[in-house]
């Protein structure tokens, strides 16, 4: 019962992946696809950790996983941020 | 068991291919070291492959040990060598 | 069933390998194929660990795509952004296809062979057989840092090499500051998760996957964030401080290896017992060199002030010269 | 104590650059006692060899094979003396060639890792740790290049570096198939392993197009001239002394002793043939040449090219005392080009300082304003001829009788011709320094400049001619690798 409803939430965050990427490469300009990047890759990677946590029995393993969610997201927040200050004052300079 | 080790010691030949080719084309410093860097990569993959002896036995730790001084000297020489065409550049500024 | 969806695992990540290996060397666009190579180093990371080498999947994931990555980020702004593919005639382009496939083909046949042939003899074996006396357990570290410690020893003068020429060459780049609340906020709290992490990968190093070049580069990695977030407090760092922490690590390493070789008749033989501990003292020592190493090397030319020692030098012979 | 000199000889310089790059105010005093330090230790090592035969030192006290292990025989040892008092040589030039103090204070530390580089190679006795000694020579050698700091020298360190790299490479490609096949990287156990199979051939010939490139065999040359002719002088010397020539010996290290069941009469002919036609063309350039550096670099084109001739005829002569005369003259053909090449290169520095440029056509009177260091080149000139008593006269003459008995006569034309060629040039540069000037500028008397390369040119000349016969014992007695 756990191993399906862990593979299921691995699914799911592949699929959030997928559309992530589906997202980067079609969509029109930076912000747009930033935009994708950033929520899509956060929600799968959330619910990949949590399929693994299902899998893993080990608390002290889970405990990293969670921190390792944690940082990512802080880390990809930050870098859109970043990434989407600096486009903005280019697109600003070129006008 | 075989069929893993040849599938990945084609790709690092593969990758030590297109990294020479490009090199051997690119005329400019960054691209050129860029396909150096492939280059080494395909190079590391073939001796990881040499190491890897199935899922169930231990790896052989040596070439594990050679490929991440392969490394370190890799990116060493590429700082160094973005160091000398920065030097370059200031040099054709002035 | 598995090994069918391992096949086509397997296949995935080597056709997605190839694919970003060609695109990083046949793109026009710099900037392009600096994030193709960036991406390609991820994902040899995770080949790493998929062949069951996971100290290289860390070493690549921090050093092969974050160091390098990050030297070749900060060096495209000092370029043209377009690549002109080449000046070879087109006579020379279609030699260098060919010999490079004609190449590829031999090696291949030669792999194809060279597959079936060992005997089976490998060095892999002799380390496990000598890892407990190395005083490490793990086996990777085993031959870094004790079997083979003197290619350690060259290869740490290999990154020394590169960094003095990277001083000597240039001075320090200052265009690339970063100043926003958000990151010196991340910054204030991931600068000191990211030494511990490092401490923690050098110490781990000796039974798990981590060690010196690791964990090294992992508090390079901190520096430099460190200088990109908070651009004004890099000055009170004391360049005597600096140059001492680049030669430590070589410095520990030999004069462990002489008082060794005083000991025991051979250049860096550690005795068993004392082995662990020695071995950690240099890890050690070594983290710190190569982590200056490579946030020098970040830095892309020496931080002012580097040559003033010379300088008075140069001034007060002068002077004796006069008088 | 005296058996550690093996170590000492590579730990030496090591600490020398680390105290350099810590105390710059004491760099020229630190690397001139380190640099005479590890030429003591390299006596003790010929002396040594001489004495017991080659010998072996387990780093870290695994067997090899596990570990690395330094090895030391007649081939490694007399190249390692050479190698020393080439770079010590140097170093007494270099300390009065800076007048910088920064210059002086950037040049010490990379030196002092070029001869670790060089001495570390020379001893190696694993394939791996080669690589490893290959990628330092080559950074610490493009670091040197490039102190010149100008547009030239910069275009001629890039290219030399990412040459460079490439050879490392496709080297380490060899080396990563050699483990493959045969499970170890020691060079002993590989040579008592080696079979002729597809791998060990791809292989052989990946380790050998590595290290042609680092040897810089035409048409693979490309990259020497300007990075020679550009560097400062006393780099210059050892870029063309010794670090194209270590290249050479480790492919003789792997030809001769490792994979020669391996080699092909075929290959060993090919890369002949190479030689005959560098030598010839880098004779003809070094005519053209307008600069003194680059004429000198372009020599050493065509002097590399006169060592891989001797490689078809080691092959096709019959084990027993003729092959190991041609080795011994292959070593003192290589010996006496390192004396004459530096000695040249640091007399051109000389020239090019006081002239302030280095270009041929202008240097008449230089005869007049510089005698010792006209002596020197015209000294050095006669070796790279190959005019008695020089030790290239010998080994050429042992080139040619090996030709003959070897029944590949054709080689002598390429002698000839090259000598030719060589007599030209010498003599062409000797004219016009004997030239008239109407100003004849002070006569320099830089004895620390001028003695160092006097020194060499001798060597060049009268000792290995004359003091020959114990390097033709030495080699024939102790020549193989310890153990094998």
């Amino acid at each position: 019962m756990t191993n399906i409803l862990a593979v299921l939430a691995i699914f799911s965050g592949l699929f959030f992946f997928l559309s992530g990427s589906i997202g980067l490469l079609r969509l029109p300009d930076i912000f747009t696809r930033l935009h994708a990047l950033a929520k899509a890759d956060n929600i799968g990677l959330a619910f990949i950790a949590l399929g693994v946590i299902m899998l893993e029995s080990d608390i002290l393993n889970n405990i990293k996983i969670v921190i390792i969610w944690l940082l990512v997201m802080a880390a990809s927040a930050i870098s859109s941020h970043l990434v989407a200050r600096h486009a903005l004052r280019e697109h600003r300079s070129d006008d | 068991m075989i069929s893993e080790q040849l599938l990945y010691s084609l790709a690092g030949i593969g990758l030590f291919g297109i990294g020479l080719r490009a090199t051997l084309l690119h005329h400019m410093l960054i691209p050129r070291l860029l396909a150096l860097n492939v280059c080494g990569a395909g190079v590391f993959l073939i001796f990881i492959t040499i190491a890897y002896a199935g899922a169930e036995s231990r790896p052989d730790a040596v070439p594990h040990a050679l490929v991440l001084t392969g490394i370190v000297v890799a990116v060493s020489a590429t700082a160094m060598s973005l160091a000398l065409g920065r030097r370059l550049e200031a040099l054709n500024d002035e | 069933m598995i090994e069918l969806l391992w096949s086509v695992f397997d296949l995935s990540l080597v056709l997605l390998l190839l694919a970003l290996a060609w695109g990083t060397c046949s793109t026009r666009d710099v900037m392009r194929a600096v994030t193709l190579f960036i991406a390609m180093g991820l994902l040899l990371a995770i080949i790493w660990a998929r062949l069951k080498a996971p100290d290289l999947a860390l070493a690549e994931a921090v050093i092969g795509a974050g160091i390098s990555g990050a030297l070749f980020l900060s060096a495209i702004k000092d370029y043209p952004s377009t690549i002109t593919v080449s000046h070879r005639t087109p006579v020379l382009q279609g030699l260098i296809n060919a010999f490079t496939l004609a190449l590829v083909i031999l090696m291949s046949w030669a792999v194809w062979h060279g597959l079936n042939m060992s005997d089976g003899i490998r060095l892999s074996d002799q380390v496990v057989a000598q890892a407990p006396v190395s005083g490490v357990s793990n086996p990777v570290t085993a031959v870094l840092l004790n079997f083979r410690a003197y290619d350690t020893l060259l290869e740490l003068a290999v990154v020394l090499t590169a960094v003095l020429t990277v001083l000597t060459l240039n001075d320090r780049r200052y265009s690339h500051v970063v100043s926003s609340p958000l990151l010196q906020g991340m910054t204030h709290w991931l600068v000191p998760l990211l030494v511990v992490t490092s401490g923690y990968l050098l110490w781990v190093g000796a039974h798990a996957p981590g060690g010196a070049f690791q964990a090294g580069a992992m508090l390079a990695a901190a520096m430099i964030l460190l200088q990109l977030a908070f651009p004004s407090r890099r000055q009170q760092f004391s360049l005597y401080l600096v140059r001492f922490l680049l030669v430590i690590g070589i410095f520990t390493f030999v004069v462990v290896g002489i008082w060794m070789l005083l000991l025991n008749d051979v250049f860096l033989a550690f005795d068993p017992d004392w082995a662990g501990t020695l071995i950690l003292i240099i890890e050690t020592m070594a983290t710190l060199s190569i982590a200056t190493a490579l946030a020098l090397a970040y830095l892309g030319g020496r931080p002012m002030g580097w040559e003033e020692g010379a300088r008075n030098n140069s001034a007060s012979t002068e002077n004796e010269g006069a008088g | 104590m005296m058996n550690d000199a093996i170590i000492w000889v590579i730990i030496i310089p090591l600490l020398g650059s680390l105290i350099s790059i810590s105390w710059s105010r004491y760099a020229s005093l630190t690397a001139i006692i380190s640099n005479l330090l590890a030429l003591a230790a390299s006596i003790v090592i010929v002396n040594q060899v001489y004495q017991s035969g080659p010998f072996i030192h387990e780093l870290g006290g695994w067997q090899a094979g596990l570990g690395i292990s330094l090895r030391a025989d007649a081939l490694s040892s007399v190249l390692l003396l050479m190698s020393m008092l080439v770079v010590s040589a140097a170093t007494f030039y270099a300390s009065s060639y800076f007048t910088d103090a920064v210059k002086r204070a950037r040049f010490w530390p990379l030196w002092l890792m070029l001869v670790v580089a060089l001495n570390a190679l020379l001893l190696s006795g694993d394939l791996f740790n080669l690589y490893v000694t290959l990628e330092l020579l080559s950074l610490s050698a493009v670091a040197l290049t490039a102190l010149s700091d100008s547009r030239a020298a910069l275009q001629a360190a890039i290219r030399y570096l990412s040459i460079g790299l490439l050879g490392s490479l496709v080297f380490l490609a060899g080396v990563a198939l050699v483990y493959m096949g045969y499970g170890t990287l020691d060079l002993l156990a590989l040579s008592n392993k080696i079979d002729a199979s597809p791998l060990s051939q791809v292989a052989f010939g990946l380790l050998t197009a590595g290290l042609l490139i680092k040897s810089a065999l035409f048409p693979l040359h490309f990259w020497l001239p300007s990075a020679h002719a550009s560097a400062p002088a006393p780099v210059s010397a050892a870029l063309s002394a010794l670090v194209v020539k270590v290249a050479v010996y480790i492919l003789l290290r792997l030809w001769m002793d490792v994979f020669d069941q391996v080699l092909t009469p075929l290959s060993a002919m090919l890369l002949g043939t190479l030689g005959a036609i560098a030598v010839i063309w880098g004779s003809w350039q070094a005519l053209q040449a307008q600069r003194l550096k680059l004429m000198a670099a372009y020599s050493t084109v065509a002097q590399i090219g006169y060592l891989f001739i001797f490689l078809p005829l080691i092959v096709a002569l019959p084990e027993g005392s003729l092959k190991d005369a041609a080795f011994t003259a292959l070593l003192l053909m290589a010996l006496t080009h390192g004396f004459a090449k530096s000695a040249f290169f640091l007399s051109a520095g000389v020239i090019q300082q006081y002239c302030g440029h280095d270009r041929i056509a202008e240097l008449a009177g230089t005869a007049r304003a510089l005698p010792l260091t006209t002596f020197v080149i015209a000294l050095s000139g006669v070796a790279l001829i190959g005019l008695p008593p020089s030790g290239s006269f010998l080994g050429k003459w042992y080139l040619v009788s090996s030709s003959f008995q070897a029944g590949q006569w054709w080689w002598v034309v390429v002698i000839a011709v090259g000598s030719i060629l060589a007599t030209a040039y010498v003599f062409r540069i000797l004219g016009y320094a004997f030239g008239p000037r109407e100003s004849v500028g002070r006569v320099l008397n830089g004895g620390r400049k001028e003695i160092p390369a006097l020194i060499l040119a001798l060597f060049a000349t009268l000792i290995l001619g004359f003091g020959s016969a114990g390097l033709w014992d030495f080699v024939s007695q102790h020549r193989y690798f310890p153990g094998s």
